[in-house]
């Protein structure tokens, strides 16, 4: 079980803050992605943006990086702080 | 060396940072950074909501102060970011940082407000008369981060 | 663009220096800079005299900041140098930058001080349990200033 | 007649703030410092250093530079404030 978080623009495209997705773990970020996806094509869209940044346990990580059952995985556009 | 970061809805005192950053004994340079609202586009901007992530942007500041802290001779820093809606000429952020030496707490200030514009989880929503839309990413913060690598 | 330079004897309130700066509009992005009298080499500092050259220090940080405003597009240049004698801790100068945009802010405010360090007619004299001696001008600074050439 | 100024510990050195000399104009930085110099030897040597900087008329100047009568040449040791 992974908690996954969608903020801002991403968010509103998918018309949910958060997600528990239920996919076979060890899994990396870009398979988590792929599994994420198969919700619906506006699902399938929004989230296949190579821009698309992504935070494990609220730390910065690349596309390739593992995530284990109990990882809180956030998706975000760039950020626009500051 | 102090650190000292805050995510907050409510405004900040620019005065009471710098009277804590004078505070730090051979400290002879202070370096403040602000950020305003502002409408930049000749819009007519009406006001602008922070979204962030939250727990994580603490997180973030706080592992900018330290990386910054590890790169020159520091004695404090403060980093403050409002969230939540903001009105025209309101302060958005606050980075502030003392050094014995003036080329360091310039260098580490900017570099803390590089890096915050491309890894701290912000994201602003410009409300306009047109309509309300997302503050796209910009190139030069890619850029400005990159000088530091 | 708004210059104000002053030399003066009495402190100054960076807190005033930074409210002003806040109502150019346009600018999004305020640093500011303070030097602080401190004792950087252990020695016991009891105080510091700053000597200048009375008309050629405004007109000298006027035509700084004129220069400044060559180089990069800035809504407001505040500069403060104080004189006479100073006691640890006290405020030294002040430089306020208001702009549309941070990296101009930041190099214009730096830019400043490097100018100011190398160019301004000021001169310090430090007063320690060991005697008076005037400082000397560091090769930090020349080199400092240089990288802006 | 130019008003000649000293600053610092120039002035200190010299024990004069202000000095009103009478040598030919136009002269320039350089010849002005000779004819300081021959005041006397504690002159001759605090005027001789390389490191003295000059500003006629309150603007920095080379030592080149050119003095006419009535100007306002000021002489003192490297800045040191901000």
């Amino acid at each position: 079980m992974i908690k996954v978080l969608f903020f801002a623009a991403l968010r509103e495209r998918l018309h949910c803050d958060q997600y528990t997705a239920h996919c076979a773990t060890p899994a990396t970020v870009e398979s988590l992605l792929l599994h994420l996806q198969q919700h619906n094509e506006q699902w399938q869209q929004a989230l296949s943006g190579t821009e698309l940044l992504c935070a494990i346990n609220q730390t910065m990580v690349s596309h390739s990086a593992e995530v284990v059952a109990g990882d809180e995985v956030a998706f975000f556009p760039p950020v626009t702080g500051g | 060396m102090t650190v000292f970061v805050a995510v907050q809805t409510d405004d900040f005192c620019q005065a009471s940072e710098y009277d804590e950053l004078r505070r730090n004994a051979g400290c002879g340079a202070i370096v403040t950074f602000c950020g305003l609202v502002r409408d930049l586009q000749s819009t007519t901007l009406s006001g602008m909501t922070l979204e962030h992530y939250p727990g994580m942007t603490e997180k973030a500041l706080k592992d900018i102060a330290y990386i910054a802290k590890s790169r020159w001779k520091l004695g404090a820093v403060h980093i403050i970011h409002r969230v939540g809606t903001l009105k025209p000429n309101e302060q958005i952020v606050l980075v502030g940082v003392a050094s014995a030496h003036r080329a360091e707490a310039f260098s580490a200030c900017e570099f803390i407000m590089d890096y915050l514009k491309n890894r701290a989880p912000f994201w602003k929503k410009e409300h306009t008369a047109q309509g309300a839309y997302w503050v796209e990413a910009k190139v030069s913060d890619q850029q400005a981060l990159a000088r530091w690598e």
